[in-house]
């Protein structure tokens, strides 16, 4: 096994890094600028049953260290996605995960059982934190009862693992990712956007159309790491790490919290080569600071806590 | 592939109006340009705040010197950040990007009719050059808030007819630049400039032509959504019902989609 | 009346801008290097009825474009601050809230009582969101009920306005907020500080002795402008605003968002000048915008909204 | 009053031992300084990252120059932007901080052992010139790592006896500073370095003596209370249980605080 690698269910990865959805499209534009097949999955923007349309702009505001977006789930559609960006994806032998959204349980059952057959698919991220839909999203994500409700039944008609990718705007974090853990999830996707909003000041109205907005970028990254931490301590499944990743330390600090792989996000809109370049990084600086592999720094916080009581 | 990033160095940069700034970047990422009225995004500065790129148009290349120059006004955070750098400074550039301003079907000696507003103008430039090149005839109507603000007026008048609008006619026409459509006559126009201007001069403009969109943008490169509109009718090769304008635009055919 | 002036409850400020709790002591440390007459009121250093240690240290950790702390209400105790602190800032004729912690009601309520009684306290800041004390700090702030049923007790012992302090690690704030304001809050402060954590990579635990802190800084804003623009909406009583407040751009950001005053806290580790700078700096850029009271753009936004449906 | 805040110019920045930096900056603030071992609260850069200050330790003072020098290690992101700002840059300075080292009751020809650990040493410097022109004798031991991280040494010697300890033996004494102690008689101590060290010279030493501790800082005037120690025994003059080190220190007697 290579320094870099990590295995979760339905994913094995030659490193920890893939795109965060929504920040990579289907992967084609960022195909123009590297070879996709040197990241470690890809995580493609949330698809829903029907095409949507999202919300008016402007959808996106920057913020001191961060940025807001209400893009509102526009993707082209499951019909689409299964007719060009998954076969385009065919080229890449690197695993492929899919968001899947909607609004009401019955949507994400159907793209959960349409997406999941197809052949190179290798996991399903249940999206039940967008904050910038009316129905659906967030929605699901803001109680333990019904996050767990929609796991089981997305679960029921899946061939492949699914991660929930959990919202952050909640009160105990940890009693959703135990509730969605029960109800059988194989993983854990998090944080989704903090939810935000900036004012114009030429105006006194939000910048965004849809006045609030996903926070993202570097800015939420403590947010994150207590989150994964805490939720880290006490389920068993692994979880995938996203919220302000730009740095390679940002990569080690996220799995020493407790995460098994990272997702990039905002930073890929910095730099467009953002994931090679973090991917390419880590391991001088694991020689640095004396990380043999990944994986043995794995949840090593976790491991920690637990020795120090 | 043209695409790229680079850092590019800061060989001129000078205040050509108030608040409004031409620099000119030196790097090899000037002679991938495919168009004029492709755009670049400048990272201002290294760091998390600013976080985002800013969107700047092509407003001149030389070729054989490998620099692009670019026409900003200072408006927030990002371009103040700009206009503090000086000669000698890199920034850098994402670009060329988006699809500019199509020429290839205009003849020797059409006359071509470009209409620009504030910071619209810049990306107008490039492509007079290359329009006067093919030995089309130009004729420009550039409109500014006041006689105070306006600049790249003796550019444009090396290369054709130049009409100047202010709101407050302190020069040339008062009002907009519409108020400058009187009389023309011309095979084709090119526009560029505040979302009202353009809703005007697409309706006032008696043939077809073209208009450069500006919209919030994240990644740029066509991957996040962020900057989208829609067509007034779906695609007619991909059905698609949205275009997003930093990759589909920011050049789009009159009419093509809602502004 | 002058154009900075605003006028809450208990609190005729001749200008919007006061310290926020924790970030200025009782104000004998930043008297050093200016006239705190110049500030629009004083908030101090919660206050708790016996002498607290607080936590271990390290207490701090920086974050991108923010910082965490976990100082645990460590304060000398109520009778030091009526005997020492309180006097000491008689000498100002500037308003003094006295933000007020504890573990349990009776806590609380015997630091509201007594120093509701002292002639230069204006109001009382009731802390029910701190996030770095095992008992009492938010575990008040995360429950609409229990946070109502604090209020009212606090409510009627104080001779002065109660302002609540809310926490923004909850699901959802407007609930809470709709209820200290049925409970008989005065007014509302928020947000107190975001739960967050930071790794240190040589040795793979939290930077923090107490593990976990509270976020502040200019990264946060986006996250306090949506609850005070979604809380606005529906209360009925004054907001201060604070989070990441930097510049004189955010302070009225903050009072287009809803705000009727605000609160500067890290800023002043930046920069020990920050609150009069951003007070000097209010009237120029009021004129550039057009803006010839503060009182006249004071939940602007909020009214906008209400007109626009 | 004397605390306040400056922009500093760089007058020098040079790399002393591998990531070892000293740099010189000119300004009013320098001839602000109280005692040796006062420090003072740099912001390597304007903007929100890094958002809080850094604690430095004044190394030396040029009262006609109007000068201070600082010796630091590059550890994390604020000590490394502060290496690569150049002559002629300015840094934010807020200070002079805390209270350093007492010398009022140092006499002449007192012998005084000053034993300093890492970036423990540079406050130690100005203590010693201090020292030296009230006509005490100064004997100094300077803790290192290996031979190649040695800094100050010769500044040090021109002021008094010299011994250098290194964990590996490379030069001078082979292991820690304490294993220097023996047969060496003086009058009063002074330190500064790793906690570890700290408490090895409290314990070792024969007289009174003072340290100065290091904590992660707010505010760095005393208003934040993130950088607080506990007093041994709770103060006798004011009843507090707790020291602020930014502002209490972070000089303290031995023995006065936990450590
Ligand atoms: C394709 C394109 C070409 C452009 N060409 C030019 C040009 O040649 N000259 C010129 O002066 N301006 C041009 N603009 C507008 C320019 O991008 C904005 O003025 C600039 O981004 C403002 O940044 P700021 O940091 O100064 O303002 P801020 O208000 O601090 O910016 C905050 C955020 O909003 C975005 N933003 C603010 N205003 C605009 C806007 N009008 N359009 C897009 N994003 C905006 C910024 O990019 C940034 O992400 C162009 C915009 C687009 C989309
Ligand atoms: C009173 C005092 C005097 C000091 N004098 C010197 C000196 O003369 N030379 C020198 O090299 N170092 C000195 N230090 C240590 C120096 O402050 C830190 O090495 C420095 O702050 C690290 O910043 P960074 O951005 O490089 O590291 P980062 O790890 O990026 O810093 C992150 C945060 O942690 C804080 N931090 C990290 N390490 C320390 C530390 N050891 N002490 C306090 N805060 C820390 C930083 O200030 C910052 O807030 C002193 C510390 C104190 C408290
Ligand atoms: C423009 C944009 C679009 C996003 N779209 C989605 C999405 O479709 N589905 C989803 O689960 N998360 C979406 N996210 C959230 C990201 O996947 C990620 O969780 C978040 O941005 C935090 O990571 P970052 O700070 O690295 O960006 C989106 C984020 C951004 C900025
Ligand atoms: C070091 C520190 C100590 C704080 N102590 C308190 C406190 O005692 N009581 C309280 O209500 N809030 C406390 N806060 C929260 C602040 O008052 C404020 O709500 C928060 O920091 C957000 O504002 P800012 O981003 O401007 O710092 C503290 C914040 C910091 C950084
Ligand atoms: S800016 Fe991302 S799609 Fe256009
Ligand atoms: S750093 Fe704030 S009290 Fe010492």
């Amino acid at each position: 096994m290579s320094r870099l690698e990590v295995k979760l269910p339905g994913l094995l990865m030659k490193n920890p890094v893939m795109p965060a959805s929504g920040c990579f499209g289907f992967g084609q534009e960022y195909a123009k600028f590297y070879d996709l097949n040197r990241l470690g999955a890809i995580c493609v923007k949330a698809v829903t049953v029907e095409q949507r349309a999202g919300n008016p702009t402007p959808r996106v505001a920057e913020t001191p260290g961060g940025m807001l977006n209400a893009i509102g789930l526009q993707n082209p559609g499951l019909e689409h996605v299964l007719e060009h960006e998954l076969p385009w994806l065919e080229k890449f032998d690197t695993p492929i995960v899919v968001n899947i959204a909607g609004n009401v349980p019955e949507d994400y059952k159907e793209v959960a059982r349409q997406i999941s057959k197809v052949k190179n698919v290798n996991a399903i991220e249940l999206n039940i934190s967008c904050p910038n839909v009316k129905e659906g999203g967030i929605a699901f994500g803001t109680s333990a009862s019904t996050a767990a409700n929609l796991t089981e039944q997305v679960k029921a008609v899946s061939n492949v693992p699914v991660y929930v990718k959990l919202s952050p705007n909640v009160t105990d974090i940890v009693e959703i990712a135990k509730a969605v853990e029960g109800a059988g999830a194989d993983g854990l996707s998090m944080i989704n956007t903090l939810l935000g909003m900036r004012i114009d000041l030429k105006t006194g109205q939000p910048i965004l159309a849809n006045r609030t907005g996903g926070l993202s970028g570097a800015g939420i990254k403590p947010v994150a790491i207590r989150m994964i931490h805490d939720v880290s301590q006490v389920v068993n499944i692994p979880i995938i790490g996203m919220g302000g990743i730009f740095e390679v330390d940002d990569i080690l600090e996220f799995m020493m919290a407790g995460a098994s792989a990272v997702a990039v996000g905002t930073a890929n809109f910095v730099d467009p080569f953002a994931c090679p370049n973090l991917i390419d990084g880590l391991e001088t600086r694991m020689d640095e600071l004396g990380i043999d592999t990944l994986s043995s720094i794995v949840g090593r916080s976790s491991a920690l806590c637990n020795s120090n009581r | 592939m043209t695409m790229r990033t680079e850092d590019m160095k800061i060989t001129e940069q000078k205040e050509v109006a108030p608040k409004i700034f031409k620099v000119t970047l030196s790097g090899e990422l000037a002679i991938a340009l495919k168009s004029p009225g492709q755009f670049i995004h400048v990272q201002v500065d290294k760091g998390i705040d600013p976080m985002l790129r800013r969107p700047l148009s092509i407003c001149d290349v030389n070729l054989e010197k490998e620099e692009l120059t670019l026409i900003y006004r200072v408006e927030g955070k990002g371009t103040k950040l700009l206009s503090e750098k000086n000669i000698g400074d890199s920034v850098n550039v994402l670009g060329p990007l988006g699809e500019g301003f199509p020429i290839e079907n205009v003849k020797e000696n059409d006359t071509c009719l470009l209409v620009g507003g504030g910071v619209g103008i810049p990306p107008l430039y490039y492509l007079a050059k290359k329009l006067t090149n093919k030995g089309a005839k130009v004729i420009t109507i550039l409109g500014f808030r006041n006689a105070g603000d306006i600049f790249l007026e003796e550019e444009f008048a090396q290369l054709g007819e130049v009409i100047i609008t202010t709101e407050d006619g302190s020069k040339g026409i008062k009002g907009f630049v519409t108020n400058a459509f009187k009389g023309l006559s011309y095979d084709v126009f090119y526009t560029c400039g505040p979302k009202g201007m353009l809703r005007a001069v697409e309706s006032e403009a008696v043939t077809a032509g073209f208009i450069s969109l500006e919209e919030r943008m994240g990644c740029g490169v066509g991957a996040c959504l962020a900057c989208v509109c829609d067509y007034t009718e779906p695609n007619t090769e991909t059905g698609k019902t949205y275009a997003k304008i930093c990759s589909d635009g920011p050049v789009f055919k009159a009419g093509e989609v809602r502004i």
